[in-house]
C-alpha cells in the first residue's frame, strides 16, 4: 500500500503533446510509472514516446479502460476544462500541474470533484510520487527513495530539498505529496493526513508549510483532537518572507489570528508536532520522532 | 490586481448600485475647472486614489466645504504621499449623510474552497478591531459556486444585521451586485465599507475589487487603456523588477537572496535570517531556469543597492547546474561587481556548475548551510 | 387520499401582500384551504387576512414549521428566487402561479428542485385543488365537488370549463391540477399520472391537452406500456390554431412528427385513451369509461 | 423575439466568432455608396432581412459578381416582398467557398426541461428533410443547465459529426460562443444553418436567435434603439393587435372569436369549426378582464374586416359576467356595428350580464355548444 498512488496507477497525460507535457511524461516513462495513454484535443492519432494520443478522454478511456489517474499539464484558460472532462470520465485520481488557474474556476472544478468522488491533487503542484512504485508529476525521481516516512507539502522545490534530505539521512518515503502553491487547491493538509493515518506503510509523517492560510493550523487542530496518531514533524517557511497580498479587511478577519509564521508553529508544537526551525533538521527530527 | 476606489464603484454604479456623486481629477487635468464643470454639493470628500490599506489613518481622506477649500485640498493631496506613494488621481465626491456604518465583503475562503459573505452592523475603519473583539458580530455566509448567491440568501444576511423594510431590500439589492461583480470579473475580493445607510438605502461610500491575476488573460478590458496607471504599493525596485518579469520582492535586511521556488526561497532567507543575517529580498527565479533568466537575476541584485552580499541557492530538480553557473558567471562579468557571492547548487550537473563558478572566483557549495554561513563571514 | 393536496396541506403564500396574492388568499381561505403564514419580503410584520406576513420563508417556517406547502404569487423577476428560497426551506409541494418567467430561470430552478426532491406545479398555472379538502390556486371553488375523476390540464380556464361539465354531469373530482401552460413547466402529464395512478380515490383521468409539445404524446406512450391502468378520456384544444412559434430548424427537429393535433389525437387513441372532440363530450366520455 | 440574420451574426462576432465580411444596408441609405465604401471582395451574397422561414427557397437569398450587379439586387430586394414581408435592410456579404455545410443549433428541450444541441453534418436548406429520413444522423446532447457546456462536449460533438484537428477546435470553440449566446441572451434558439467548413476553420453562413420574450425585461439593449424594426412574421392586423396590447392572431376564417384564456380560445375556436365555421382569429382576453379591454378587444374585431360574424366564449372564474357584458356593448354602441354577434357567458354575474347584452339586443348565452350553433345560423 501508499498513499492514493501505487505501482497499480494506470496514467493518462493531458495535455501530452506541449513542451511540458511531452517531457515529463518521458521522465515519468523513465520512472515506470505506466503511462498507458495521452490526450491533446486535435491531436488524437499521433503518439508521444511511445504513448497513443487522443482527441478526447472518453476516447482514450475507451481504448483503455484501465486508466485511473490522470495528470493535467493543458496551459490555463484550458485547464479547468481538461479537468471536467477527467471528472466525468471517472477518473478518481487527478494530478493538475498546470500553473495560473484563475481560483474561481479552481474553485468550482474542486467542488465539482468532491461531488462525484474525484480528488484532485494541486492545481501548480509537483505532483505525487510513491518511490520505486509510480511518480505522477514533475519531480526529479532520483532524490526519493522508498521508506516509512509521508511527506505532504505545500511547496515544490523545497519538496526536492527535504525529500533529498530525508533519503540521505536513510530515511525513505512512503509517499510525497505537493499539494500545490495556489490559495485554493484540492487535496488539502487535513485530508491527506486521513489518507496517510489509514497507510500502513507510513510510520511519520513530514508536513511542509508555509505562511498564508490556515492549512497548518487545521493541520494541528487534528494532532490535537487525536484524529491524526502518528508522529509529525513539520517545517514552515516563510518565517521572514513578506507578507501576502492584502486582501481587504475581509482577508484579515478570515485569518484572524492565524497564517503567520508564529501562529502555525506554535499550534503545531502546542499539538506535539516536531517543528525545525531550518529544512535541515528535519531528518533529524524524524529520526527522533521514530524512536519515541 | 487591485482595482482604484473609483473603478470599484464606477463597476458598481455599471450595475446600477447608487454611489455618492463625484469627480474624478488625474494628475495635470486643471482642477479648478474640473470641480467646477461639476456642480458638486458641498460639502465633498476628497480621496487619494492610491492602492495602500489605510489610507484614511494616512491622511489620504479628507473634507471640504467649498469649491475652493475642495481645489486647495485636491492640490495638497497629488503633492501629499501616503506611506510612499503619491496618487496619480483624486476623487472627489459629495458628502453623503449617513446614520450608520456596514461592513460587507465577499471574498474566498481557501478552506472551504467556497466564496464566502462577510458582513456586519459595526463597519467602518475598526472592523478588524470588532472582528478580533466580537468576532461573533462578523456574520459569514457560504454561497455555492454553482448556484450563485440568490436573493432570499442577501435578504436573509440583511434581516441578520438589523436591517428591515426597503432598507433591507435596498441592502439585499446591493450584495446581490457585489456578487455579480465578484463572479464577473473573477473578484478575489469585492469590499465596501463603510457601506453607509441612509435613511432606506445602502450606499457604499468606499469599495475595493481585486481581481485574480490569474484570470486577466479574460478581462483584457482592466488591463488596457486605464486612465490611472497601477503602480500599488510597489517599490521603486519592485516596479522595475516587475517590468524585467521577475518575481521580486524588496525586505529591510541587506543579503540579496536569489532561490528557485517559492518556498525554497522562503526557506533561503529563514536560513540567512537563522544563521544572523538579515535577508534584503526575495527573489524566485522558479523551475527550470535557463541561464539568461539567472543573469537577469543577478544583474539585477547587483544592482539592488540593498544587497551588500549576495546569495543563490538553487535546488536543481530540473534547473540544470551548468545552466545556473553560466548565468551567474555572465553577470558578474559583465557588472564587474565587487558583491561577495556565495552560490549554493544541488542536482544536475551540479559539479560543472561548481567547477565554472570557482574558475569565475565565485564560492560554490553544495550545502546551503555551509554557503550561508561562510557569506556573513565575508 | 388525493392526489399531491389534501386537507392536511399547511400552506404558505409566496407574494401575500401584492394584488393577486392578497386576493386569492382570501379565496383560498374561503374554500377552507389552511393558509398559515406569508411571505414579502420587507414586509414582515404585516398581516393579510388574518394571515401573518414574514419577510423570509425561513421565519415563516421557524414560527409555522407544519408548512407543507407553498404558493408562489411573485412577480416574474423575483418568482425565481422564491422558487429557490422555498425549496431550500424543505418545502415539498411549490405551486407557481406567475405568469411571464424567463423559461431559462423556469428550466434552472425546475432542475434545482428535482434535485432535492420537491414538486413544482407551474409555472403560468391555476394550481391544483382537491374538492372538499382544499385548494391552493385560483381556480374558482365552487364549480368543483369530490368524487372519483381526476383532472389534469395545460390550460386554465378550459380546466374550469370541463370541470364545471363535469360536476353538472354529477361526476365529482379527485383531484384537478392545472399544470401550467409554459413551454417547461414542472409537473408534467406523465407525472402527474403516475400519482393518479396510484391515488385510491381516482377511477379515471381526465387530461386536457393542447397543441405543441409532446406532452400528450408521452402520456399515451404511458398507457400504451401499461404504466398508466386507470381509464382516460381527452381533450386537445388547438385543432384550428395556428402554429406555434417557429423555432429554427431545431424546433422541427425536436418535435419531429409530434406536437400536432392530429399526431396527438392518433397517439392518444392508439393507446386506448377516449378522445372527445368538443369540452363538451367530456362528460359522457368519462360515464362511458367509467362503466366499462 | 427573434433576430435578424446581422443582429445574430453581430453577437456571434462581438464573441469572437469569425463571421463573412460584409455590409449592412438600411432601406433608405445609398446602396452604391454604401457598398462602395464597403470595399467587399465579389462574388457577393445578397440578403434579404427578413423573419420569415424558407427565405432562400423564395427568393430572398441571391449572388452578384460585381458592385453594380449587386447595387441592382440591393434595390430589386427591398421592393421584393418574402412571404408577403419586405425587408426593412438587406445584408451583403462576401460569398465564402467552402467544402461542407454543417448544421448546429441550441434549444430547449421541453421534456428534458433542459438545453439540447442538435447537429448535423448534413446541413443546409433540406436539414429538416434529413432529420425525417435520417433521425440517427442527428446527434442530439443535453446540457446541465447549472455547469453548463463544456469545451470536451463540444468536442465530442464535432468528433461525432466527423470532424478532426484543428476543424475539431474551430467547431468547438464556435459551439461553446453559441452556448454563451444561448445563456447571456434568454435564448430558446441559437441556430447556423449552414455552418461552413472552410479548410480548417467554421464559417456560420446564417445564424438565427430567437430571444424569450418573457426575459426582455434584463434584455433592453436589444429593445431600445434597433437599426431596423421588428414585425417579423406578423401580418397587417396582427401588429396592429400588438401595438393595442392584444393577444391576437389572425387566421383564414370568417367567425371572429374572442375567448378568455388560451385553452378555451383555442377551444372555442375548435367548436367553431366543429359545427361547421371558419374561425378568422385567435383573441385571447385571459382571465379577469375588465370592461375596458373587452371593449378594446371587441371593437378590434368589428374593425378587422375578417370577421364577418363575432363569437365571445367567456367562462368566468374571475371574471365577471357584467364588467364583459358592459364592455361589449359600449363596444358596439361606439362602432355602431351590424355584424351578428353570439356570446356566452358563464360564471360570476352571469345573469347580469346577459341581461345587459339582451337589453342592448345581443344574444347571449349559458351554453356555449347553443350560441355557436345560433352564430353559425344568423
Amino acid at each position: 500500500m501508499a498513499v492514493l498512488l501505487d505501482s497499480g496507477a494506470r496514467v493518462l497525460v493531458q495535455g501530452i503533446t506541449g513542451r511540458e507535457g511531452s517531457f515529463h511524461t518521458k521522465l515519468m516513462l523513465e520512472y515506470g510509472t505506466k503511462i498507458v495513454a495521452g490526450v491533446t484535443p486535435g491531436k488524437g492519432g499521433s503518439s508521444v514516446h511511445g504513448v497513443p494520443v487522443y482527441d478526447s478522454v472518453a476516447e482514450a478511456m475507451s481504448e483503455h479502460p484501465d486508466i485511473n489517474t490522470s495528470i493535467v499539464f493543458v496551459p490555463a484558460p484550458f485547464a479547468p476544462d481538461a479537468v471536467y472532462e477527467a471528472i466525468d470520465a471517472g477518473i478518481k485520481l487527478i494530478v493538475v500541474i498546470t500553473e495560473g488557474i484563475p481560483v474561481h474556476d479552481t474553485m468550482r472544478f474542486i467542488n465539482y470533484a468532491k461531488a462525484k468522488g474525484a480528488v484532485i491533487i494541486g492545481p501548480n503542484c509537483p505532483g505525487i510520487i510513491t518511490p520505486g512504485q509510480a511518480k505522477v508529476g514533475i519531480m526529479p525521481g532520483h532524490i526519493f527513495k522508498p521508506g516509512p516516512v509521508g511527506v505532504v507539502s505545500r511547496s515544490g522545490t523545497l519538496t526536492y530539498e527535504i525529500s533529498a534530505l530525508l533519503t540521505k539521512a536513510g530515511l525513505g518515503q512512503s509517499t510525497v505529496i505537493g499539494i500545490g502553491g495556489d490559495p485554493v487547491v484540492g487535496l488539502t493538509f487535513t485530508e491527506a493526513m486521513k489518507l496517510y493515518q489509514q497507510d500502513p506503510d507510513t510510520e511519520a509523517l513530514v508536513l511542509i508549510g508555509e505562511i498564508g492560510g490556515d492549512m497548518e493550523e487545521r493541520a494541528a487542530a487534528m494532532i490535537e483532537k487525536g484524529e491524526f496518531k502518528k508522529p509529525v514533524v513539520a517545517y514552515i517557511a516563510g518565517r521572514t518572507a513578506p507578507r501576502e497580498k492584502r486582501m481587504g479587511h475581509a482577508g484579515a478577519i478570515i485569518m484572524m489570528g492565524t497564517g503567520t509564521y508564529e501562529s502555525k508553529v506554535k499550534a503545531l508544537e502546542e499539538a506535539g508536532a516536531l517543528v525545525a526551525r531550518t529544512p535541515f533538521e528535519v531528518p533529524e527530527l524524524v529520526k527522533k520522532a521514530l524512536k519515541r | 490586481m487591485k482595482l482604484y476606489e473609483f473603478e470599484a464603484k464606477q463597476i458598481l454604479a455599471g450595475y446600477g448600485v447608487e454611489v455618492p456623486r463625484g469627480v474624478l481629477i488625474v494628475k495635470g487635468e486643471d482642477v479648478k475647472s474640473k470641480l467646477s464643470e461639476a456642480g458638486l454639493r458641498y460639502p465633498v470628500v476628497v480621496k487619494s486614489q492610491v492602492l495602500v490599506a489605510g489610507r484614511g489613518k494616512a491622511g489620504g481622506i479628507r473634507k471640504a466645504g467649498s469649491l475652493e477649500e475642495a481645489v486647495k485640498l485636491v492640490e495638497e493631496l497629488f503633492e501629499k504621499p501616503i506611506k510612499g506613494i503619491k496618487p496619480g488621481a483624486i476623487l472627489v465626491e459629495e458628502a453623503v449623510e449617513h446614520e450608520k456604518e456596514l461592513y460587507v465583503s465577499i471574498t474566498i475562503d481557501r478552506s472551504e474552497r467556497k466564496p464566502i459573505i462577510l458582513a456586519s452592523e459595526y463597519g467602518g475603519v475598526d472592523i478588524e478591531e470588532i472582528a478580533r473583539e466580537r468576532p461573533e458580530s462578523i456574520i459569514r455566509y457560504h454561497v455555492d459556486p454553482f448556484v450563485g448567491l440568490r436573493g432570499f440568501e442577501a435578504r436573509a444576511i440583511g434581516k441578520r444585521l438589523g436591517l428591515r423594510g426597503r432598507l433591507l431590500l435596498s441592502f439585499a439589492n446591493t450584495l446581490m451586485v457585489m456578487y455579480r461583480v465578484f463572479e464577473a470579473f473573477d473578484a478575489e475580493l469585492v469590499e465596501s465599507n463603510p457601506l453607509a445607510v441612509v435613511g432606506e438605502r445602502v450606499v457604499p461610500l468606499d469599495a475595493r475589487i481585486i481581481v485574480d491575476d490569474n484570470s486577466l488573460f479574460r478581462h483584457k478590458e482592466l488591463v488596457e487603456g486605464r486612465k490611472v496607471e497601477q503602480r500599488g504599493e510597489l517599490t521603486e525596485w519592485e516596479v522595475k523588477a516587475r517590468e524585467l518579469g521577475l518575481a521580486f520582492v524588496e525586505l529591510d535586511g541587506d543579503i540579496g537572496v536569489i532561490g528557485n521556488g517559492a518556498g525554497l526561497t522562503m526557506a533561503t532567507m529563514d536560513l540567512v535570517y537563522h544563521y544572523g543575517g538579515r535577508p534584503a529580498n526575495f527573489l524566485d527565479i522558479g523551475g527550470g531556469a535557463r541561464a539568461e533568466l539567472v543573469k537577469k537575476a543577478v544583474s539585477f541584485l547587483i544592482d539592488f543597492p540593498k544587497a551588500k552580499k549576495i546569495f543563490i541557492n538553487v535546488f536543481g530538480g530540473i534547473t540544470r547546474g551548468d545552466e545556473v553557473a553560466r548565468g551567474i558567471v555572465e553577470a558578474v562579468r559583465e557588472k564587474g561587481s565587487k558583491k561577495p557571492f556565495a552560490v549554493r547548487l544541488s542536482g544536475t550537473r551540479e559539479e560543472e556548475g561548481r567547477r565554472l563558478l570557482k574558475e569565475a572566483g565565485i564560492e560554490a557549495f553544495s550545502d546551503p548551510v555551509e554557503a550561508v554561513k561562510r557569506l556573513l563571514e565575508m
